[in-house]
């Protein structure tokens, strides 16, 4: 592989990243490239690690495993030396077995498919799919929530078919009864009418929506059309839905979430971050994707001032040692305090949030 | 016993009776004309034969063989072929490979053996292209084999249709108006070919025609439809002098 | 009364359908083409109207003349640039690949322009909704602006191109341009008008669906174009009521099978029904049964 | 030498053009293992060389469809999406029980056989159709193909096969049983068997299919139908065998695109076999020239690359590979600029003559 | 000054030069025969006229005025029609509809009905099946429709491309009786024919084609009894 020769000067840390920024995932790759380039700016202006500079890239995959690995190549002839993606399931699947060969160190912000982090060199900052859906029912029946329950998901996305099978699989353990299951496709994702109406007409008290935010938004405007008002529970693929631009804040009135990362929360370093973010993007807010990305770049310092490498290792003796020192560290990060376990899962406190009044109440 | 026999043959298009009862009988080696004014259903007679149009009534004998109804694919392997009023060829393939499609069941290999191309396959094309090659020299057009159909002049894409219906050889070959378009000495020089095609072939021919010249000059025998129906038939001189032919179709 | 409701519901998304694909079948029967850019003008349309309304101020029916102004001045810019170079190319699959080249480069200037996130549209249609049978059944405003405008579009299109001269034209263009010039008809104003038109109707198209489904990115117009071109061949190539009746069926098809078989595969389930029909009828339900003589 | 260049003379135009083809793609396969071994190669490329070949392989099977028998398929990515989920299926079945250039061997063959069958299974009906009709019927396909994989699970363990639509959680397996097709989630883990060199004989072997199938009795068959149906009738070429015969090899090639695809990447998903990849190979055929297999070969090969080369220009990517498309488009195409080329052409080699003569 | 004058045309199909500098006129009132052997570019002389083809050299003049770069609609306009070779009716409309077609550039519906009577009467199959879509018709009714869409257009000058293709021999008699009443209806005909015997019985003068140039002309019964014309073209 390629060694992070530097240029003539000093050496860098060479952080590649990879994700969507076309096609009709771009709004999430998008979000990471900005919330990583932010924290690698912020990282850079305080000295770098371990007194290095960040040099960071980010390349588009268009949301495809193919083309995903392509940025990938592309990325080490770059020289990079560590990467930061991929933002979505399968691409990061098809890379992650590309890095696990190459002994490249991957952090992905987003990747939720259990088998993204696969291999010994790959960690993740948000929860996988099966912590996700077991994590909502578990949180869901704890609070005594709801007993009946119905699910909308979208069966062509990895994402929300993953964590909607792991909730499914999980709730009669929680006491819960899944009444419906209804699906929507990326070819019919405008029109939820029907499966509203089915899932009204089943009797569920709450509707869990492992999806994104830009169908929930026309989801539950059309369930406002039909009066049906149960309580819409998501993941953290609804974070994200106050800020889409024009959105009318109180159709998304009560809908719960559980999500590592509010943009509105209390403390110093989210709010340090919305406002750094707001000013450099000229953005209302992050979304939990920027968040995610943010946290993973400052992962990458941690990990690497705890192992005390330096710039111009290869990648592959920087994998080592930051594989070796991930399970040490602790990061303060805005999607929570995280550490890792040795199989690259992280742990944290999902925090579980609530709308109201146009703004996210921590529960 | 003929060659062809059609009785009672009849179609209609909404309330045209477009064939009416028609019925004729051409036998073995005979060069037959069929004439009549525009829109007497000439052509469509010709589309009843070969299958294009199904009839609504009426049958049709090859060599004594109850063709009525068969697919044109069908009509085609039992042994009519025919030409289009409206000039039909393969405009993108080459005069040679135009013909050598009309050989196609009859100098057949399979598939598997074109791909793989095995002896078989390099045997065949050779027949193929003499055969092809023989039938072009007879219209004058094995100069242009390798010229694309459609880059041919009008007359010369005539002949090469004829051409290909010949390759398929038939018992009966049916032409529609072989010589529209044509100037006087270039359907003299069409009237030999067919005459050649006839005795060389020992083809049976019918041939649809308005020029009075080639169908006085080369049919024995004719049949003139009027309004779908027949108006007469018989040796062609008796019914090119029938006063009633004269007043319906041919004037003065 | 679920089924009724189903009912209305698959209208309503019919209605958006047939309105797109009215304006899809218009280019599609007269310029011989399959525009795979028309999905995508209208994405233009929409954001013309989202950014005239929510940045600029302008009122509604500003927003949609302007709207339909920048659609039909695109619509004939592009047919002019991308598509007439390409009239007498030797086979028409050249255009069509154009226009898939045409739909990838205006999906990436909105990108570019308006980034890649969602934006709520704002519902223009302040129409208001009918509920029947005391509430339990509603109808939206949009759907029946859409339906209303869909109707009016389809009787205005047919009027235009049986009964008036640049239609007569538009028929004979579409037929043999050849014989059309020698009739004395601008074969080139009569495709830029047939664009434009249909351009035109795109930006309306933007304006309902965008009404209808508030959810705005660069991509929005891609898979309504895609289910209207479904649904103009449903309803027969070229046939004007055809695209508006093909349109509707595919919305209620569509939701009748999510709401009776399986939300899961719906979408398997509408294409199957469409390649039913098109076995049983293999031009359509309008298309004319055209047998070629011999 | 002499000998040889009246041999070469004497060919049929259409033999030679296709010897040229031939050559065309061994000599690229020598450059490349060359700057390979030197290690000239940068990774892009390296990464690239596997998708090329599926590519050029989709390309020139669907150009069999379009170019040669003239139909237009907007479905073309089905076939290569049922290539891919069968043979990964085998291959993450059989595992390591066979040794992997056997695996693979059968993986292709079992791609091939299973795409085709579909092929001729979707032929029957649907060839009954024209033009724009049968295009939205073959994107109507690949639309239903894929809807139905993204809802599939099957999963296997000791008492063997479990299949169950719709919903992977009720897929119970015994302890040690593994999930091999997981709806959305499609297959992950099949072996990268999928090499340069292997996807380069396929290339070949499909060149070798396609070009000699289309001098053969059977192309000129296909052709013909393709100019003029009802003539084709007429001369007794049954229009059903032929027309599907193209469709149904055309499926297994594109088959065998999908079985490389999926022995290349650790993850096989459904989202890739839409109607836009359909499009895209569709793309490949007609700037490559519709018919014209070399054009195919080199569109797919500029195309495929051309977003990877662009990646320099970051936001303007997409943008400016959506203009190259154009324009390349309008280049080849337009009948304006064809017969600029020609003039073009036709002066350089005047003025080529005039200098021999000066020489001389 | 004639009413139309070409003066050195040179017409290429790609790299096939079709026509090699050809020159002709035609005056008011005239009947002008066109003829020629098979492929002499008789159909390319007509289709570079009314603007279908362009010509790389030469100029087309009609009543003063330089048409060679106008486009094929403006032509038709000033007041040429053509009937094409292939007779490329307007398949999926009806006979009418394809009739209305050929009067496209004019206003007055008044003079437009009595045009359409006349060709009804002229071609009273064509009014027996106005309805009838028009790609059903048999091929001679076609021609006739052909004919009939052209004369729609109240020309001053007709060009017709082998009108009595495909027609029976009564009907032949017809057409050139038809051509004859054009003309002495005002209109000026240029006739491209392959029975050019009939053709300059009619005509006026004529011109003589061969592969691509102009290589004989001359007053039409002049011509009928040249001996080379009789041989190539006469058939006698
Ligand atoms: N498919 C059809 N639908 C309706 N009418 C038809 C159809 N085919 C033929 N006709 C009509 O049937 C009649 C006979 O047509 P046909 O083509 O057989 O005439 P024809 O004798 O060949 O005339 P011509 O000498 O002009 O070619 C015509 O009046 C024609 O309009
Ligand atoms: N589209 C074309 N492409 C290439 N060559 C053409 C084309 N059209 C005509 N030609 C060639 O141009 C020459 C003149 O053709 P044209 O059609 O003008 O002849 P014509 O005198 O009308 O003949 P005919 O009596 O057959 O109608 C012929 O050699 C012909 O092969
Ligand atoms: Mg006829
Ligand atoms: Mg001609």
């Amino acid at each position: 592989g390629n060694s992070g020769k530097g240029s003539s000067s000093e050496p860098t840390y060479k952080i590649g990243a990879i994700g969507p920024v076309t096609g009709s995932a771009g709004a999430y790759g998008e979000a990471v490239k900005k919330g990583a380039q932010l924290a690698a700016d912020e990282i850079n202006a305080n000295g770098g690690i371990n007194g290095a500079k960040i040099e960071f890239k980010f390349e588009d995959d268009e949301n495809d495993a193919e083309k995903a690995v392509n940025a990938y190549n592309t990325l080490k002839d770059w020289g990079m030396q560590m990467l930061m993606g991929t933002v979505t399931s399968a691409p990061c699947i098809a890379v992650e077995s590309e890095a696990a060969n190459d002994n490249m160190f991957l952090l992905t912000p987003s990747g939720t498919a259990v088998d993204c982090i696969s291999g010994s060199n790959a960690f993740r900052v948000c929860f996988s799919d099966p912590a996700q859906g077991t994590k909502s029912a578990e949180y869901i029946s704890e609070n005594n929530i709801a007993t009946k329950v119905a699910c909308i998901y979208d069966s062509s996305d990895p994402y929300s078919s993953g964590i909607y099978q792991n909730f499914a699989a999980a709730a009669p353990d929680k006491g819960m009864e899944v009444v419906a299951a209804e699906a929507f496709t990326a070819d019919s994702k405008t029109d939820f009418k029907v499966q509203l109406q089915k899932v009204k007409d089943s009797g569920a008290e709450l509707v869990f929506l492992p999806i994104y935010y830009t169908e929930a938004a026309l989801l539950l405007q059309q369930a406002k059309d039909i009066n049906f008002s149960p309580i819409f529970f998501g993941c953290d693929g609804l974070d994200g839905l106050l800020d889409v631009e024009n959105f009318d804040a109180s159709l998304a009135e009560g809908v719960m979430l559980l999500t590592p990362f509010a943009a509105d929360a209390e403390d110093e370093k989210t709010q340090q971050f919305v406002k750094a973010y707001s000013e450099k993007y000229n953005e209302a807010a992050p979304i939990q994707f920027a968040a995610d990305a943010y946290d993973a770049i400052y992962t990458i310092k941690a990990a690497a001032e705890e192992a005390g490498t330096k710039a111009d290792m290869s990648n592959s003796d920087l994998c080592d040692a930051l594989v070796a020192a991930m399970p040490k560290i602790t990061v303060e990060g805005v999607t929570g305090t995280i550490t890792w376990a040795e199989d690259g899962e992280p742990d944290k406190e999902p925090k579980a949030v609530k709308i109201e009044s146009g703004a996210y109440v921590a529960l | 016993m003929a060659m062809l026999e059609v009785n009672n043959l009849s179609i209609s298009f909404g309330g045209l009776h477009a064939v009416d009862g028609f019925s004729m009988k051409i036998e073995k080696g005979e060069l037959y004309g069929l004439i009549g004014p525009n829109g007497a259903g000439k052509t469509t007679v010709f589309n009843l034969l070969t299958g294009v149009y199904k009839p609504d009534e009426g049958i049709v004998l090859l060599d004594g063989k109850d063709i009525t109804g068969h697919s044109t694919m069908d009509i085609n392997k039992e042994g009519i072929a025919r030409t289009f009023q409206n000039i039909r060829l393969f405009k993108a393939m080459s005069v040679l490979d135009n013909v050598k499609a009309g050989l196609h069941n009859h100098h057949a290999y399979n598939t598997l053996t074109g791909i793989l191309r095995l002896p078989k396959y390099f045997q065949t094309e050779k027949e193929m292209n003499q055969k092809a090659h023989e039938i072009l020299k007879v219209f004058d057009l094995d100069q242009e084999a390798e010229v694309l159909a459609s880059n041919l002049p009008y007359g010369k894409q005539r002949k090469l249709e004829i051409a290909r219906a010949l390759a398929t050889d038939p018992k009966l070959l049916l032409l529609d108006e072989p010589a529209a378009g044509m100037n006087p000495n270039e359907t003299q020089e069409l009237m030999d070919t067919i005459c050649f095609v006839q005795k060389h072939f020992h083809m049976t021919i019918l041939l649809i025609e308005h020029d009075m010249k080639l169908v006085g000059g080369i049919c024995e025998e004719l049949t003139v439809l009027n309004f779908g129906q027949v108006l007469t038939q018989g040796k062609t001189a008796d019914v090119l002098n029938d006063p009633v032919v004269i007043k319906a179709y041919l004037g003065e | 009364m679920s089924f009724i409701s189903h009912l209305i519901n698959g209208i309503s998304l019919g209605s958006v359908y047939a309105i797109i694909a009215l304006g899809y079948t218009m280019v599609y029967g007269i310029a011989k083409m399959l525009n795979f850019a028309h999905g995508d003008v209208i994405m233009i349309g929409a954001y013309v109207v989202f950014t005239s309304m929510t940045g600029m101020g302008l009122n509604p029916i500003l927003s949609i003349l302007l709207s339909m102004v920048v659609c039909t001045v695109l619509g004939v810019v592009i047919e002019r640039i991308a598509y007439k170079p390409l009239r007498n190319a030797a086979s028409p699959l050249a255009v069509l690949i154009t226009a898939i080249g045409i739909s990838y480069l205006l999906q990436n200037v909105a990108l570019l322009l308006f980034g890649a996130g969602a934006k709520t549209f704002t519902n223009v249609v302040t129409f208001p909704s009918i509920s029947l049978a005391g509430g339990k059944l509603t109808i939206t405003g949009v759907t029946i602006v859409t339906i209303l405008a869909c109707i009016v579009i389809m009787v205005g299109l047919s009027l235009f191109v049986g009964k008036t001269k640049p239609g007569r034209a538009m028929q004979a263009v579409s037929e043999d341009r050849g014989a059309a010039q020698l009739m004395g008809v601008n074969v080139n104003g009569t495709i830029a008008l047939t664009f434009a038109i249909g351009s035109a109707l795109a930006a309306i198209a933007g304006v309902l669906l965008c009404s209808a489904y508030p959810s705005l990115t660069p991509y929005t117009g891609a898979m309504p174009g895609i289910k209207a071109f479904v649904a103009a061949v449903f309803g027969g190539i070229g046939s004007i009521p055809g695209a508006m009746i093909g349109g509707i069926l595919l919305g209620i098809i569509e939701l009748l099978s999510k709401a009776y078989i399986s939300s899961q595969v719906a979408d398997a389930i509408v294409f199957a029904v469409l390649i039913v029909v098109l076995l049983i009828k293999p031009t359509g339900l309008f298309g004319k049964n055209i047998q070629e003589k011999v | 030498m002499t000998v040889m260049k009246n041999t070469i003379k004497n060919m049929k135009k259409s033999t030679k053009s296709n010897l040229i083809t031939y050559g065309m793609v061994i000599v690229a396969y020598i450059i490349v293992q060359i700057f390979s071994t030197t290690g000239n190669l940068s990774s892009m490329m390296q990464g690239l060389l596997v998708p090329l070949c599926i590519y050029v392989i989709a390309a020139v099977s669907l150009n069999l469809v379009v170019g040669f028998s003239g139909e237009l398929s907007l479905g073309h990515a089905g076939f290569m999406c049922i290539g891919a989920y069968v043979s990964a299926f085998f291959s993450s079945c059989v595992g390591d029980a066979l040794p992997g250039p056997l695996r693979f061997l059968f993986a292709i063959l079992i791609g091939a056989a299973v795409a085709g069958i579909f092929g001729i299974l979707i032929g029957i009906p649907v060839l009954r159709l024209r033009g724009d009709y049968l295009a939205i019927v073959t994107l109507a396909f690949g639309e239903i193909i894929k809807n139905l994989m993204n809802v599939l699970y099957i999963g296997i363990d000791g008492s063997g096969l479990h299949i169950q639509a719709s919903d992977g959680g009720a897929l119970v397996l015994d302890a040690g049983g593994k999930v091999i097709v997981n709806g959305a989630l499609g297959i992950t883990g099949t072996p990268k068997d999928s090499t340069f060199t292997i996807g380069v004989i396929i290339i070949l072997i499909t060149l070798f299919i396609v070009q000699n199938l289309v001098n053969s009795r059977s192309g000129r068959a296909i052709m013909a139908i393709r100019d003029n149906r009802i003539a084709a009738e007429s001369i007794g070429i049954n229009i059903t065998k032929y027309k599907l015969m193209a469709f149904s090899i055309s499926a297994a090639l594109a088959g065998v695109a999908g079985v490389l695809y999926s022995h290349n990447l650790a993850t096989l998903t459904v989202k890739k076999f839409d109607y836009n990849t359909s499009i895209m190979i569709l793309v490949f055929v007609v700037l490559g020239g519709i018919g014209n297999i070399r054009g195919s070969i080199i569109a797919a090969v500029i195309l495929t690359a051309l977003p990877e080369l662009l990646r320099g220009l970051s936001d303007y990517r997409m943008l400016i590979y959506a203009i190259v498309l154009v324009a390349m488009m309008l280049f080849n195409w337009a009948p304006a600029a064809i017969s600029w080329r020609e003039r073009m052409k036709e002066k350089i080699a005047e003025r080529r003559k005039h200098q021999t003569k000066e020489a001389a | 000054m004639a009413m139309l004058t070409v003066k050195d045309l040179e017409v290429y199909y790609g790299v096939i030069q079709a026509l090699k500098g050809i020159s002709f006129e035609v005056n008011q009132g005239e009947v002008i025969a066109l003829i020629g052997a098979n492929g002499a570019g008789k159909t390319t002389t007509l289709h570079t006229l009314t603007g279908l083809l362009s010509s790389t050299k030469g100029s087309i003049i009609f009543e003063d005025r330089d048409i060679t770069k106008v486009p094929a609609h403006k032509i038709v306009e000033m007041g040429i029609a053509h009937v094409p070779e292939g007779r490329r009716i307007f398949a999926e409309l009806s006979v009418y509809e394809n009739l209305m077609m050929g009067a496209y550039t004019r206003k007055d519906k008044a003079e437009i009905a009595g045009t359409l009577e006349n060709v009804y009467k002229r071609f009273p199959r064509l009014e027996e099946r106005k309805g009838q879509r028009a790609g059903t018709l048999s091929g001679g009714e076609q021609q006739m429709l052909a004919m009939g869409r052209a004369l729609m257009s109240h020309p001053k000058l007709i060009v017709m491309d082998e009108p009595s293709m495909g027609l029976s021999p009564i009907f032949v008699n017809e057409i050139f009786n038809i051509i004859e009443e054009v003309s002495a209806g005002g209109t000026t005909v240029l006739l491209v024919e392959q029975n050019a015997k009939k053709a300059l019985s009619i005509a006026d003068r004529a011109y003589v084609l061969e592969t691509g140039k102009i290589v004989l002309e001359g007053k039409a019964d002049t011509l009928m009894h040249d001996d080379a014309i009789k041989k190539a073209y006469l058939g006698e």
